[in-house]
């Protein structure tokens, strides 16, 4: 299996499917001939052509009303926002219309399309080019919502979301764009929507994140493993529909739970987990639920590596959750 | 409704100061046009056309009766537009695609919605091809290539510009017309839509309403430019401004621009000026707004007044026709609520159905729980 | 104390501050001629003037965009929005421009302003005149996030949104905007921002809702009585910065809490409730933390009285919360 | 700057098909008008307006050269686009207000910012009236009436059209300039404050820099209109094309539009033809989009050389001057850089300052914790 990093990977992934299907169609701005500004389309223009792979104005609120339009009509468009902070132009496309049409239509239309987009921090990228804002969409019933943690798993989970019935917002931790590489099988691959991936079995914690900490949180666990402090670690992977069944087994063995994400803590994916346990489990729970996440601020220019969630503040939260430290 | 050669049709000025019309406010025709050469609508489509203009407005009468009877929550009105919303509609192509906005159902019957696909909607029963999913005002059929509309103003205008993408990229020749009021065209949907159908040269006709109020906003305030279809030059591509009470003009408009667009992908604005002669729905009151009197000069001068003095002029319609119409009419109109109103109401899983197209394991989880609560709330009240 | 339903408290509490202080200026769509379209806005533009209160062109985006600069040139405008559920066109100017001006300006600016919009169920509004976003507003720091749940909080509450140095989405439960009157202080009568109502204490549940709902709660709470269950409500008020002090001080004395909101339950408000006493107060929980919330899809048309949260879903909660039901 | 009388120049004519200019390609002036006339510069201010253009090239060639030696993290350039943004920068009032985007800051010194400021931006650090809260490109300050702008493009438009809107309430006679490239054209906030600037009739000007390419998206494919100016037409106000390169006639057309909106608050849209002539940003590889060659042509007509031709033509500039004022810049350059750099990057706790005016009780816990975390972490880095 060739090493690729995640962007190769997902080209890798939009390349497969066009060659497979016709009906899928990239666009986005400077996608076309620039090759997208991390360079995930680089290529495809020449190889499959500008009607297939093209640039846009830019308006994104015109990119994703395009998209809704084409995949009312059976395509299978895969929009690129060049960067997620962008997306909100054409919010109302994504809240009002591509979540609702199946809805409200009584199932007659449905929109099978993807919207890829960079998101997270750790580029130095301030307010604009580093947020993390999969919360919101996860809020919105009709919509999935997908982050991958690896290069192998960035490919298959944008396989199946542009495979998938329903459309997929597609957040893409661009902070290990590059820099993490790993064997990435060839050809078509897919790994199903809406199930959490156990990256380590572990009996003390459950830690779960996605995304570019996940990273971060095995870092962290070697410290823990030091510590003698066995971690089950579960890689969400699909933000919504979330993996509920799978977080609640693993919880009941472990009986203690420390949430990992990048936004801002109120009302973020933590939350939800956290909630969702503490409803379900709080039989099985001995210690606090913990999220360990961005600070309740925009987002940092100077002051980035105090924002997000590191080695240091995941192994704090966990000992927090095991009642070692208050 | 049969169609003209392709092509065939003289080429209507853009831009134009004054709207476009062969029919004067009396329904005569004025200038050296005769609008039958013009537009190619033979007698019979003539009358076909006043025909079905004349179901619209009945439908929506029995829509206002429903809001009045409590049996529909709500209703919002096509008077005053039925001639260029009927005209505009039987101008396209069965293959080509309708983006409709809250005015457009009580027309739909022109692309083949049953009436009891109609006032299935307007009551949520399971006779809406939608399921009772939506208000009244929103009714979409995808076998009839009718989109199905949310209440977002100008929504569908930048969907449907995606749809004339698709169009294009499947090299099908046919056009999707996206309707909206002159309010629509302040939303970012409407520059959205019209900036990308000029880049990419689409088959999208945005046709705007100029019903000259946005609930109680007049057209002055809803933007400075000089006409609404001038908009068109600020997306390199043609505005027409037509007199939506001429039923044949806007006719002609779209017909033109229709054909032009099957063949060389040519987006295109029509605005119409018409004038709503309901409250802008069962929920306003006009009055605070607009003098009564504004509203009774316009009644003088509206599509089917003129349609039907056409007409009578040309000797094709008199009075008693007329009866025999509304005869029909109601007596159909009166079956159709029936059925749609005995097709029941959606099941209560049907919350729960086609949020995805999967339904998901909390989901099935939540529909349990809700048929749960709803059986005890029964037990509790027998 | 004059009588006055919500929207007369509201109109009132536009006119007093109006009257007060000229910087205020109102506008929005049908706010002016027709007084808005739940005459909230009703006889303001007679009295203050078309300079003060003014309709708007048929877009959101231009309105809050409009507030924003207006806002930071020291006006103090409030921009009403018709129906939340149509915001989303200018979600851009609120998330990315008015919610992060002081933060990004280092101070120098600041975006004192109000977004008055109704919002939620119960009005056969179906999916588009129906639904309750407040969570989306609350992930995102720098905005405040207030909700009425009576008259004279309406007006309390309304004029320090107006006072406060801070933007604030002014969120009115439209369900109840006639059906309840209530005595409300005439002149000038604030309610801080950012403190809960305790409207009963009780002792073995806590019941945390806001808006509508609450009124179903105080119903529930009728049935609790009868069961003997003491229950101690809490009117959120202020969603964001929301009151967490009150609330563990809450749970601490009862051990049980259960949320009631409209929105979806997935990352709603009560989330964020949830998660926030799972990670403080689990060791004074006795049982789980139960959320009573809209279901997790669209907002319904034919099926509303089976979408929103009532009587009997609030007391089946409470009734899990406290273990005597699964 | 001095300025001419109010209401004293004459009215360049809007909506022209090829761009308003004085000064041809070579800098000489082309057409039978004096461009001193028509614009009332002496040649006192000819000059200054030239060490301004100079200065800020100069500020953006050490932009580059900082984020080369990894001192600033990213940066983007004003190069080709100075003449244009510093002419229309110099033709407002003090009392008037700048909605900047990404490439106006090295030309903000014009409106009275320091140096030290405009790279204690750039360098995120306590020189930055913002506090080091943005990134390079996003200067703002509230004593010189320049507002923060974000990242979004675009969205400083509809906020300009806002703070117009406060002025003209205000009655302030004074009025907003708002600028951005072409490829803000496209999107909705653009249309937003167009649209509501033509209906209030506010004093916005909205100011394009019409630079042919959107990152590597040309022109062409940004809009189908004919000019960008032509859009102003769809609001109801005037639309004016100019030669971007230039100044003397960017100058003019900003200076009569900004005096007409501050006397009868008239909108304006001004699009200045330019050219980027530096990759989109330090982020950007433009070899992959646009030739070299198109590059090096643009090199020889952009607004520093023709100014200083220019000049020369009227005797007042030389080859010594332009050495002397090159060595006494960069001393100047050189200085504030280092007070920059200086002045320290801002304290843990400002990540938590100005999110709220007061701060709330969780931001003072998150404020405590961040605190805890960042000194065990020098600790253990001890
Ligand atoms: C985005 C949005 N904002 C506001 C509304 C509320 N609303 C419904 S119809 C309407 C007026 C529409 O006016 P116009 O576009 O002229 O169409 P008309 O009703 O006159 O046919 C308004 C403000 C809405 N549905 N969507
Ligand atoms: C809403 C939004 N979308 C995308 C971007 C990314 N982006 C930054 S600059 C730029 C191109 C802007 O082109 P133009 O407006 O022509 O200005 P120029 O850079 O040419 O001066 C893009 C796409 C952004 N900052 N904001
Ligand atoms: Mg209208
Ligand atoms: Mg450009």
């Amino acid at each position: 299996m060739p090493e690729m990093t995640l962007v190769q990977a997902l080209r890798d992934a939009l390349a497969v499917e066009m060659a497979r299907d016709d009906r899928v169609v990239v666009f986005g701005e400077d996608v076309g001939r620039r090759g997208g500004v991390f360079t995930v389309t680089e290529g495809l223009q020449e190889r499959f052509g500008e009607e297939r792979v093209y640039d846009t104005p830019l308006d994104e609120n015109g990119i994703l009303g395009m998209a809704a339009g084409m995949a009312l009509m059976g395509l299978r468009p895969v929009a690129e926002i060049q960067f997620v902070d962008f997306l909100w132009p054409g919010f109302d496309v994504v809240i009002s219309d591509i979540a609702k049409e199946r809805f409200r239509s009584g199932g007659q239309y449905g929109v099978p399309l993807v919207i890829r987009s960079p998101y997270g921090g750790g580029v130095k990228g301030g307010l604009y080019h580093s947020q993390s804002p999969e919360a919101i969409f996860a809020h919105i019933p009709g919509l999935k919502v997908v982050i991958p943690a690896t290069p192998s798993e960035a490919k298959g989970l944008l396989i199946s979301a542009i495979r998938d019935e329903d459309p997929v917002v597609f957040l893409e931790p661009k902070k290990i764009y590059f820099g993490i590489k790993e064997e990435v099988p060839e050809g078509e691959y897919t790994i199903p929507l809406g199930q959490a991936r156990v990256v380590q079995e572990g009996s003390d914690v459950t830690i779960v994140s996605y995304g570019a900490l996940l990273h971060e949180v095995l870092r962290a666990n070697e410290t823990l493993k030091q510590e003698g402090i066995s971690a089950e670690i579960l890689d969400l992977r699909t933000i919504l529909p979330f993996d509920g069944p799978t977080l609640l087994e693993s919880v009941a063995k472990t009986g203690r739970i420390v949430i990992v994400v990048e936004a801002p803590r109120i009302l973020s994916v933590a939350s939800e987990l956290a909630a969702f346990v503490a409803e379900r489990a709080v039989d099985y729970l001995d210690g606090p639920i913990v999220r360990v996440t961005g600070w309740d601020t925009p987002f940092p220019y100077a002051l980035e590596p105090h924002y997000l969630p590191n080695v240091r503040r995941i192994v704090h939260g966990v000992r927090r959750a095991l009642g070692l430290v208050p | 409704m049969q169609a003209p050669e392709h092509g065939t049709l003289t080429r209507p000025t853009p831009f134009t100061r004054e709207p476009l019309r062969f029919l004067n406010e009396e329904g005569l025709p004025e200038g050296d046009r005769d609008p039958r050469e013009v537009t190619g609508l033979s007698d019979a489509q003539l009358v076909d056309l006043y025909r079905a203009m004349v179901l619209s407005r009945k439908v929506d009468q029995m829509g206002w009766i429903l809001v009045r009877q409590g049996r529909a929550g709500f209703y919002i009105s096509i008077q005053g537009q039925e001639g260029a919303q009927v005209a505009s509609l039987l101008a396209l192509e069965p293959q080509d695609w309708v983006m409709p906005y809250y005015r457009t159902p009580p027309a739909l019957h022109v692309r083949g919605a049953t009436l009891v696909e109609l006032f299935g909607q307007i009551l949520g029963t399971n006779a809406d091809p939608s399921k009772g999913r939506q208000m009244p005002a929103h009714f979409g059929s995808r076998k009839h290539r009718i989109f199905v509309l949310g209440s977002p103003v100008a929504l569908g205008h930048v969907v449907a510009m995606g749809a004339a993408k698709a169009l294009k990229y499947s090299r099908e020749n046919a056009v999707v017309i996206s309707y909206g009021g002159e309010g629509s065209t302040s939303e970012p949907h409407f520059h959205s839509a019209m900036n990308f159908a000029g880049v990419y040269r689409l088959p999208l006709i945005v046709f705007i309403f100029n019903n000259q109020y946005a609930i109680s906003v007049p057209r002055a305030q809803q933007t400075a430019s000089e006409t609404l279809a001038e908009k068109a030059r600020a997306y390199g591509f043609e505005g027409y401004y037509v007199d939506g009470s001429d039923p044949l003009a806007v006719y002609w408009v779209t017909r033109f621009v229709a054909e032009r667009a099957r063949t060389n992908h040519t987006p295109a604005l029509i605005e119409a000026l018409t004038y709503r002669l309901d409250p802008h729905s069962s929920a306003d009151d006009d009055l605070k707004y607009r003098p009564r009197e504004e509203v009774e000069a316009w009644k003088q001068r509206e599509s089917l007044a003129r349609m039907r003095r056409y007409l009578e002029h040309l000797g094709l319609w008199n009075e008693e026709k007329e009866q025999a119409l509304h005869a029909e009419y109601d007596r159909a109109i009166e079956e159709a609520v029936e059925q749609a109103e005995q097709a029941g109401p959606p099941d209560l899983e049907e919350m729960f159905h086609e949020v995805y197209h999967t339904t998901p394991w909390y989901l099935q989880e939540e529909a349990r729980e809700a048929r749960r609560f709803a059986e005890e709330q029964e037990g509790s009240h027998a």
